[in-house]
Protein backbone atom coordinates (compact mmCIF):
# COMPACT_ATOMS: atom_id res chain seq x y z
CA UNK A 1 0.00 0.00 0.00
CA UNK A 2 1.09 3.15 -0.80
CA UNK A 3 -0.31 6.73 1.18
CA UNK A 4 -0.93 9.43 -1.59
CA UNK A 5 -1.58 13.16 0.16
CA UNK A 6 -3.09 15.78 -1.54
CA UNK A 7 -2.60 19.64 -0.59
CA UNK A 8 -4.15 22.82 -1.23
CA UNK A 9 -6.79 22.92 -3.65
CA UNK A 10 -5.93 19.73 -5.10
CA UNK A 11 -7.30 17.92 -1.81
CA UNK A 12 -10.53 19.97 -2.74
CA UNK A 13 -10.33 18.11 -6.26
CA UNK A 14 -9.39 15.00 -4.76
CA UNK A 15 -12.36 14.89 -2.42
CA UNK A 16 -9.89 14.15 0.38
CA UNK A 17 -6.47 14.80 1.95
CA UNK A 18 -5.50 11.67 1.69
CA UNK A 19 -6.08 7.84 0.46
CA UNK A 20 -3.90 4.48 0.69
CA UNK A 21 -3.75 2.79 -2.43
CA UNK A 22 -2.16 -0.24 -4.25
CA UNK A 23 -0.54 0.92 -7.16
CA UNK A 24 0.02 -1.43 -9.93
CA UNK A 25 3.82 -2.86 -10.43
CA UNK A 26 4.05 -1.17 -13.86
CA UNK A 27 3.89 2.42 -12.31
CA UNK A 28 7.58 3.18 -12.03
CA UNK A 29 7.56 7.33 -12.20
CA UNK A 30 5.74 10.08 -10.84
CA UNK A 31 4.22 10.72 -14.06
CA UNK A 32 3.03 7.61 -14.88
CA UNK A 33 1.12 7.61 -11.26
CA UNK A 34 -0.38 11.20 -12.14
CA UNK A 35 -1.80 9.67 -15.63
CA UNK A 36 -3.21 6.58 -13.54
CA UNK A 37 -5.28 8.66 -10.70
CA UNK A 38 -6.58 11.05 -13.57
CA UNK A 39 -8.17 7.54 -15.79
CA UNK A 40 -9.24 6.41 -11.94
CA UNK A 41 -11.02 9.98 -11.52
CA UNK A 42 -12.43 12.44 -13.50
CA UNK A 43 -12.59 15.26 -10.59
CA UNK A 44 -8.94 14.84 -10.26
CA UNK A 45 -7.98 14.88 -13.39
CA UNK A 46 -8.28 18.54 -14.12
CA UNK A 47 -5.47 19.37 -11.79
CA UNK A 48 -3.17 16.39 -11.33
CA UNK A 49 -1.78 16.69 -14.87
CA UNK A 50 -0.97 19.92 -14.09
CA UNK A 51 2.45 20.81 -14.16
CA UNK A 52 1.02 23.78 -11.27
CA UNK A 53 1.03 21.01 -8.95
CA UNK A 54 3.96 19.78 -7.33
CA UNK A 55 5.31 16.35 -6.32
CA UNK A 56 7.58 14.73 -3.07
CA UNK A 57 8.48 11.61 -2.92
CA UNK A 58 8.93 10.13 0.79
CA UNK A 59 8.74 13.86 1.78
CA UNK A 60 11.60 15.47 -1.05
CA UNK A 61 10.48 17.55 -4.24
CA UNK A 62 10.79 15.49 -7.16
CA UNK A 63 10.16 15.60 -10.71
CA UNK A 64 7.85 13.89 -13.45
CA UNK A 65 10.57 11.68 -13.80
CA UNK A 66 11.58 10.18 -10.06
CA UNK A 67 10.71 6.74 -9.31
CA UNK A 68 8.32 5.76 -7.14
CA UNK A 69 9.39 2.51 -7.05
CA UNK A 70 9.24 1.22 -3.37
CA UNK A 71 7.84 4.62 -2.04
CA UNK A 72 5.75 4.38 1.21
CA UNK A 73 4.30 8.13 0.92
CA UNK A 74 3.57 10.41 -2.30
CA UNK A 75 2.40 13.57 -2.06
CA UNK A 76 0.85 16.02 -4.60
CA UNK A 77 1.13 19.94 -3.85
CA UNK A 78 -1.08 22.72 -5.94
CA UNK A 79 0.56 26.05 -5.31
CA UNK A 80 2.62 26.62 -2.39
CA UNK A 81 2.08 29.61 -0.29
CA UNK A 82 3.46 31.09 2.76
CA UNK A 83 3.87 33.97 4.55
CA UNK B 1 19.64 29.41 13.55
CA UNK B 2 15.63 28.75 14.77
CA UNK B 3 12.99 27.66 12.54
CA UNK B 4 9.47 27.06 14.29
CA UNK B 5 5.94 25.60 13.30
CA UNK B 6 3.46 26.97 15.79
CA UNK B 7 -0.08 25.48 15.85
CA UNK B 8 -1.21 27.94 18.43
CA UNK B 9 -1.45 31.95 18.53
CA UNK B 10 2.26 33.20 18.93
CA UNK B 11 3.75 36.37 20.41
CA UNK B 12 5.88 37.99 17.59
CA UNK B 13 6.90 40.60 20.24
CA UNK B 14 8.38 38.09 22.91
CA UNK B 15 10.04 36.17 20.16
CA UNK B 16 11.43 39.23 18.61
CA UNK B 17 12.61 40.36 21.74
CA UNK B 18 14.21 36.95 22.85
CA UNK B 19 16.05 36.50 19.57
CA UNK B 20 17.28 40.29 19.85
CA UNK B 21 18.78 39.20 23.46
CA UNK B 22 20.73 36.68 22.15
CA UNK B 23 22.68 38.86 19.88
CA UNK B 24 26.66 39.21 20.34
CA UNK B 25 28.18 42.95 20.17
CA UNK B 26 29.43 42.59 16.69
CA UNK B 27 25.54 42.50 15.46
CA UNK B 28 25.02 46.42 14.42
CA UNK B 29 21.46 45.47 12.76
CA UNK B 30 18.09 43.94 13.47
CA UNK B 31 15.58 43.64 10.90
CA UNK B 32 12.48 42.34 11.38
CA UNK B 33 8.98 41.56 9.63
CA UNK B 34 5.84 40.51 11.18
CA UNK B 35 3.13 39.29 8.86
CA UNK B 36 -0.29 39.25 10.45
CA UNK B 37 -3.80 38.00 9.29
CA UNK B 38 -5.86 40.89 8.14
CA UNK B 39 -9.53 41.56 8.70
CA UNK B 40 -10.09 42.56 5.07
CA UNK B 41 -9.27 41.08 1.84
CA UNK B 42 -10.23 42.21 -1.71
CA UNK B 43 -13.05 39.25 -1.06
CA UNK B 44 -14.57 41.04 1.81
CA UNK B 45 -14.24 40.32 5.37
CA UNK B 46 -12.20 38.04 6.62
CA UNK B 47 -13.37 35.83 9.72
CA UNK B 48 -10.27 33.22 9.63
CA UNK B 49 -7.50 31.52 7.96
CA UNK B 50 -7.04 27.71 7.65
CA UNK B 51 -3.38 27.06 7.35
CA UNK B 52 -2.12 23.90 6.14
CA UNK B 53 1.39 22.16 6.19
CA UNK B 54 3.13 18.80 5.38
CA UNK B 55 4.93 18.09 8.60
CA UNK B 56 8.27 16.84 8.01
CA UNK B 57 8.51 18.43 4.43
CA UNK B 58 7.58 22.15 5.41
CA UNK B 59 10.41 22.56 8.39
CA UNK B 60 12.88 21.13 6.26
CA UNK B 61 12.07 23.14 3.03
CA UNK B 62 12.16 26.81 5.36
CA UNK B 63 15.77 25.13 6.86
CA UNK B 64 16.71 24.96 3.63
CA UNK B 65 15.53 28.20 2.47
CA UNK B 66 17.18 29.47 5.82
CA UNK B 67 20.39 28.20 4.93
CA UNK B 68 20.51 30.08 1.44
CA UNK B 69 19.58 33.13 2.86
CA UNK B 70 22.32 33.29 5.75
CA UNK B 71 25.25 31.83 3.31
CA UNK B 72 24.00 34.59 0.57
CA UNK B 73 24.34 37.76 3.35
CA UNK B 74 26.73 36.76 6.14
CA UNK B 75 24.18 36.91 8.59
CA UNK B 76 25.20 36.42 12.07
CA UNK B 77 21.54 34.76 13.06
CA UNK B 78 18.33 34.27 11.34
CA UNK B 79 15.16 33.38 13.25
CA UNK B 80 11.64 32.28 11.03
CA UNK B 81 8.15 31.64 12.70
CA UNK B 82 5.81 30.19 10.67
CA UNK B 83 1.85 29.59 12.05
CA UNK B 84 -0.31 26.88 11.42
CA UNK B 85 -4.02 25.74 11.90
CA UNK B 86 -7.40 28.22 12.22
CA UNK B 87 -5.90 31.95 12.83
CA UNK B 88 -7.69 34.81 13.05
CA UNK B 89 -7.52 38.35 12.60
CA UNK B 90 -4.68 40.23 13.97
CA UNK B 91 -2.95 37.00 14.88
CA UNK B 92 0.61 36.80 13.39
CA UNK B 93 1.09 34.06 10.77
CA UNK B 94 4.95 34.99 10.03
CA UNK B 95 7.96 36.54 11.84
CA UNK B 96 11.32 36.73 10.34
CA UNK B 97 14.54 38.13 11.44
CA UNK B 98 17.76 38.87 10.50
CA UNK B 99 20.88 39.98 12.47
CA UNK B 100 24.15 40.92 10.98
CA UNK B 101 26.95 43.44 11.08
CA UNK B 102 25.58 45.89 9.05
CA UNK B 103 22.05 47.20 7.59
CA UNK B 104 21.85 46.01 4.10
CA UNK B 105 22.37 42.61 4.56
CA UNK B 106 20.00 42.13 7.40
CA UNK B 107 16.91 44.15 4.84
CA UNK B 108 17.88 41.79 1.98
CA UNK B 109 17.64 38.76 3.79
CA UNK B 110 14.14 39.46 5.44
CA UNK B 111 13.20 40.30 2.10
CA UNK B 112 14.07 37.60 0.42
CA UNK B 113 13.37 35.24 3.05
CA UNK B 114 9.83 36.15 2.50
CA UNK B 115 9.82 35.81 -0.81
CA UNK B 116 10.66 32.75 -0.55
CA UNK B 117 7.64 31.78 1.84
CA UNK B 118 5.65 32.74 -0.64
CA UNK B 119 6.39 30.97 -3.48
CA UNK B 120 8.74 27.94 -2.09
CA UNK B 121 7.22 27.00 1.70
CA UNK B 122 5.21 24.18 2.19
CA UNK B 123 2.29 25.96 3.71
CA UNK B 124 -1.54 26.36 1.80
CA UNK B 125 -3.82 28.81 2.83
CA UNK B 126 -7.74 29.16 2.48
CA UNK B 127 -9.42 32.19 4.09
CA UNK B 128 -13.10 32.00 5.09
CA UNK B 129 -15.03 35.29 5.27
CA UNK B 130 -18.03 37.63 3.92
CA UNK B 131 -17.45 36.25 0.70
CA UNK B 132 -17.40 32.89 1.14
CA UNK B 133 -14.42 30.60 0.53
CA UNK B 134 -11.16 30.56 -1.33
CA UNK B 135 -7.88 29.20 -1.41
CA UNK B 136 -5.03 31.81 -1.31
CA UNK B 137 -2.14 31.30 -3.70
CA UNK B 138 0.70 33.15 -4.60
CA UNK B 139 -0.23 36.17 -6.84
CA UNK B 140 2.18 37.28 -10.29
CA UNK B 141 4.01 39.59 -7.84
CA UNK B 142 4.95 36.73 -5.59
CA UNK B 143 5.91 35.01 -8.41
CA UNK B 144 7.77 37.73 -10.40
CA UNK B 145 9.40 38.45 -6.54
CA UNK B 146 10.66 34.99 -6.56
CA UNK B 147 12.07 34.42 -10.24
CA UNK B 148 14.63 37.40 -9.71
CA UNK B 149 15.72 35.68 -6.58
CA UNK B 150 17.16 33.33 -9.16
CA UNK B 151 18.63 29.30 -8.54
CA UNK C 1 3.11 58.58 13.03
CA UNK C 2 5.68 58.95 15.84
CA UNK C 3 9.49 60.36 16.02
CA UNK C 4 11.16 60.01 19.04
CA UNK C 5 14.72 61.23 20.69
CA UNK C 6 15.85 59.40 23.64
CA UNK C 7 18.64 61.36 25.55
CA UNK C 8 19.02 57.65 27.60
CA UNK C 9 18.88 54.32 26.83
CA UNK C 10 15.35 53.25 24.84
CA UNK C 11 13.89 49.54 24.83
CA UNK C 12 13.87 49.08 21.11
CA UNK C 13 11.57 46.15 22.13
CA UNK C 14 9.06 47.49 24.11
CA UNK C 15 8.47 50.28 21.76
CA UNK C 16 7.99 48.24 18.52
CA UNK C 17 5.90 45.83 20.81
CA UNK C 18 3.53 49.06 21.80
CA UNK C 19 3.79 50.35 18.12
CA UNK C 20 2.53 47.04 17.26
CA UNK C 21 -0.24 46.68 19.70
CA UNK C 22 -2.02 50.24 18.27
CA UNK C 23 -2.21 48.64 14.56
CA UNK C 24 -5.70 47.85 12.96
CA UNK C 25 -7.17 44.82 11.41
CA UNK C 26 -6.14 46.42 7.80
CA UNK C 27 -2.22 46.11 8.79
CA UNK C 28 -1.31 42.93 7.09
CA UNK C 29 2.82 44.23 7.55
CA UNK C 30 5.64 45.11 10.44
CA UNK C 31 8.30 45.82 8.97
CA UNK C 32 11.35 46.98 11.66
CA UNK C 33 14.73 47.52 11.96
CA UNK C 34 17.08 48.55 15.50
CA UNK C 35 20.69 49.52 14.93
CA UNK C 36 22.43 48.98 17.75
CA UNK C 37 25.65 50.27 19.01
CA UNK C 38 28.52 47.81 18.51
CA UNK C 39 31.34 46.25 20.43
CA UNK C 40 33.70 46.74 17.04
CA UNK C 41 34.38 48.97 14.29
CA UNK C 42 37.20 48.87 11.41
CA UNK C 43 38.87 51.01 14.08
CA UNK C 44 38.99 48.31 16.43
CA UNK C 45 36.82 47.97 19.98
CA UNK C 46 34.10 50.49 20.30
CA UNK C 47 33.84 51.65 23.93
CA UNK C 48 31.36 54.30 23.41
CA UNK C 49 29.31 56.81 20.99
CA UNK C 50 28.69 60.36 21.35
CA UNK C 51 26.03 60.72 19.52
CA UNK C 52 24.64 64.62 19.44
CA UNK C 53 21.77 66.52 17.56
CA UNK C 54 20.16 70.10 17.22
CA UNK C 55 17.50 70.27 19.00
CA UNK C 56 14.37 71.82 17.19
CA UNK C 57 16.14 70.84 13.82
CA UNK C 58 16.79 67.40 14.33
CA UNK C 59 12.53 66.31 15.06
CA UNK C 60 11.86 68.57 12.45
CA UNK C 61 14.05 67.29 10.15
CA UNK C 62 13.39 63.30 10.82
CA UNK C 63 9.35 64.40 10.89
CA UNK C 64 9.79 65.65 7.29
CA UNK C 65 11.64 63.05 6.09
CA UNK C 66 9.06 60.45 8.17
CA UNK C 67 6.02 62.20 6.41
CA UNK C 68 7.84 61.89 2.86
CA UNK C 69 8.13 58.17 3.40
CA UNK C 70 4.34 57.59 4.61
CA UNK C 71 3.10 59.47 1.47
CA UNK C 72 5.72 57.29 -1.01
CA UNK C 73 4.60 54.15 0.29
CA UNK C 74 0.76 54.80 1.01
CA UNK C 75 1.86 53.83 5.21
CA UNK C 76 -0.67 52.80 7.81
CA UNK C 77 1.52 54.34 10.66
CA UNK C 78 5.33 54.51 11.02
CA UNK C 79 7.42 55.03 14.43
CA UNK C 80 11.20 56.53 14.45
CA UNK C 81 13.35 56.66 17.68
CA UNK C 82 16.75 57.86 18.01
CA UNK C 83 19.30 57.74 20.58
CA UNK C 84 21.10 60.65 21.95
CA UNK C 85 24.32 61.31 24.03
CA UNK C 86 26.52 59.06 25.28
CA UNK C 87 25.95 55.41 23.75
CA UNK C 88 27.83 52.58 24.50
CA UNK C 89 28.16 48.67 23.14
CA UNK C 90 24.91 46.91 23.00
CA UNK C 91 22.43 49.65 23.62
CA UNK C 92 20.08 50.28 20.23
CA UNK C 93 20.92 54.31 18.50
CA UNK C 94 18.09 53.81 16.73
CA UNK C 95 14.56 52.00 15.68
CA UNK C 96 12.54 52.42 12.56
CA UNK C 97 9.13 50.66 12.44
CA UNK C 98 6.65 50.55 9.79
CA UNK C 99 3.17 49.41 9.41
CA UNK C 100 1.06 48.91 5.57
CA UNK C 101 -1.54 46.75 4.11
CA UNK C 102 1.23 44.77 2.62
CA UNK C 103 4.95 43.62 2.86
CA UNK C 104 6.37 45.64 -0.08
CA UNK C 105 5.42 48.91 1.16
CA UNK C 106 6.44 48.33 4.91
CA UNK C 107 10.09 46.91 3.56
CA UNK C 108 10.70 49.44 1.36
CA UNK C 109 9.94 52.31 4.01
CA UNK C 110 12.11 51.06 6.42
CA UNK C 111 15.06 50.64 4.13
CA UNK C 112 14.59 53.91 2.55
CA UNK C 113 13.75 55.44 5.80
CA UNK C 114 17.66 54.70 7.18
CA UNK C 115 19.29 55.75 3.98
CA UNK C 116 17.73 59.29 4.98
CA UNK C 117 19.02 58.93 8.71
CA UNK C 118 22.53 58.45 7.72
CA UNK C 119 22.65 61.26 5.25
CA UNK C 120 19.92 63.78 5.84
CA UNK C 121 19.23 63.27 9.61
CA UNK C 122 21.44 66.45 12.12
CA UNK C 123 22.95 63.65 14.29
CA UNK C 124 26.85 63.37 14.85
CA UNK C 125 28.46 60.80 16.29
CA UNK C 126 31.99 60.52 17.37
CA UNK C 127 33.39 56.90 18.48
CA UNK C 128 35.83 55.95 21.47
CA UNK C 129 37.64 52.95 21.71
CA UNK C 130 40.88 51.41 21.70
CA UNK C 131 41.83 53.23 17.79
CA UNK C 132 40.91 56.37 19.80
CA UNK C 133 38.51 58.76 18.58
CA UNK C 134 37.00 59.73 15.45
CA UNK C 135 34.15 61.40 14.04
CA UNK C 136 31.65 58.69 11.95
CA UNK C 137 30.60 60.39 8.86
CA UNK C 138 28.22 58.93 6.10
CA UNK C 139 30.19 56.41 3.74
CA UNK C 140 30.31 56.10 0.17
CA UNK C 141 28.03 53.64 -0.07
CA UNK C 142 25.67 55.29 2.42
CA UNK C 143 26.01 58.63 -0.14
CA UNK C 144 25.03 56.50 -2.88
CA UNK C 145 21.60 55.00 -1.71
CA UNK C 146 20.88 58.20 -0.75
CA UNK C 147 21.27 59.14 -4.17
CA UNK C 148 19.19 56.57 -5.36
CA UNK C 149 16.65 58.15 -3.69
CA UNK C 150 16.35 61.37 -5.65
CA UNK C 151 14.45 64.53 -4.83
CA UNK D 1 24.49 89.48 18.93
CA UNK D 2 24.35 86.19 16.80
CA UNK D 3 24.88 83.03 18.05
CA UNK D 4 26.94 80.50 16.07
CA UNK D 5 26.26 76.80 16.36
CA UNK D 6 29.02 74.65 15.17
CA UNK D 7 28.06 70.56 14.56
CA UNK D 8 30.35 67.27 14.43
CA UNK D 9 33.85 67.75 12.93
CA UNK D 10 33.03 71.35 12.64
CA UNK D 11 32.79 71.97 16.59
CA UNK D 12 36.26 70.69 16.24
CA UNK D 13 37.80 72.71 13.92
CA UNK D 14 36.05 75.89 15.81
CA UNK D 15 37.15 74.65 19.61
CA UNK D 16 34.00 75.63 20.54
CA UNK D 17 30.25 74.23 19.67
CA UNK D 18 28.79 77.78 20.07
CA UNK D 19 30.03 81.15 19.98
CA UNK D 20 28.26 84.59 20.63
CA UNK D 21 29.37 87.23 17.73
CA UNK D 22 28.33 90.64 17.09
CA UNK D 23 28.31 90.52 13.09
CA UNK D 24 29.45 93.55 10.73
CA UNK D 25 26.58 95.19 9.46
CA UNK D 26 27.48 94.73 6.24
CA UNK D 27 27.43 91.03 6.24
CA UNK D 28 23.97 90.06 4.85
CA UNK D 29 24.30 85.75 3.13
CA UNK D 30 25.15 82.51 4.78
CA UNK D 31 28.39 82.92 2.01
CA UNK D 32 29.90 86.16 3.08
CA UNK D 33 29.64 85.19 6.95
CA UNK D 34 31.57 81.96 5.94
CA UNK D 35 34.26 84.04 4.44
CA UNK D 36 34.42 86.30 7.43
CA UNK D 37 34.74 83.46 10.06
CA UNK D 38 37.64 82.46 7.76
CA UNK D 39 39.70 85.47 8.02
CA UNK D 40 39.19 85.54 11.40
CA UNK D 41 39.99 81.92 12.34
CA UNK D 42 42.77 80.39 10.60
CA UNK D 43 41.73 76.62 11.87
CA UNK D 44 37.93 77.23 10.89
CA UNK D 45 39.15 78.37 7.70
CA UNK D 46 40.21 74.72 6.58
CA UNK D 47 36.20 73.71 6.88
CA UNK D 48 33.75 76.60 7.08
CA UNK D 49 34.29 77.42 3.21
CA UNK D 50 33.69 73.47 2.16
CA UNK D 51 30.55 72.75 0.36
CA UNK D 52 30.25 69.66 2.57
CA UNK D 53 29.49 71.77 5.43
CA UNK D 54 25.85 72.81 5.73
CA UNK D 55 24.35 75.89 7.41
CA UNK D 56 21.21 76.94 9.24
CA UNK D 57 19.62 79.99 9.73
CA UNK D 58 17.13 80.31 12.53
CA UNK D 59 16.89 76.23 12.70
CA UNK D 60 16.10 76.12 8.85
CA UNK D 61 18.55 74.03 6.87
CA UNK D 62 19.37 77.10 3.87
CA UNK D 63 22.02 77.60 1.28
CA UNK D 64 25.11 80.55 0.82
CA UNK D 65 22.60 83.01 -0.80
CA UNK D 66 20.54 82.47 2.31
CA UNK D 67 20.00 85.87 3.93
CA UNK D 68 21.76 86.01 7.49
CA UNK D 69 19.80 89.56 8.38
CA UNK D 70 18.00 90.01 11.97
CA UNK D 71 19.12 85.95 12.18
CA UNK D 72 19.54 84.99 16.07
CA UNK D 73 21.01 81.79 15.33
CA UNK D 74 23.62 80.67 12.39
CA UNK D 75 24.56 76.69 12.30
CA UNK D 76 27.15 75.48 10.60
CA UNK D 77 27.16 71.38 10.45
CA UNK D 78 30.17 69.08 9.17
CA UNK D 79 28.09 66.01 7.57
CA UNK D 80 25.06 64.40 9.23
CA UNK D 81 24.81 60.80 9.79
CA UNK D 82 22.37 59.50 12.45
CA UNK D 83 21.35 55.89 12.04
Amino acid sequence: MTRILFFGRMSEAAGCSELDAELPSELRTVAALRSWLADRDAALKQLILSPGIRAAVDRGFCGDDASIVGAQEIAFMSPLSGG
Amino acid sequence: MRVAIADKPFSADSMLAQFADSRTGAAGALASFVGYCRDVSDAGDVHQLQLDHYPGLTEAEITRLANTIIERHGLIDLLVVHRVGVVTPNEPIVLVAALSSHRAQAFAAVAELMDYLKTDAPFWKREAGSGGERWIEPTDADRARRAALGE
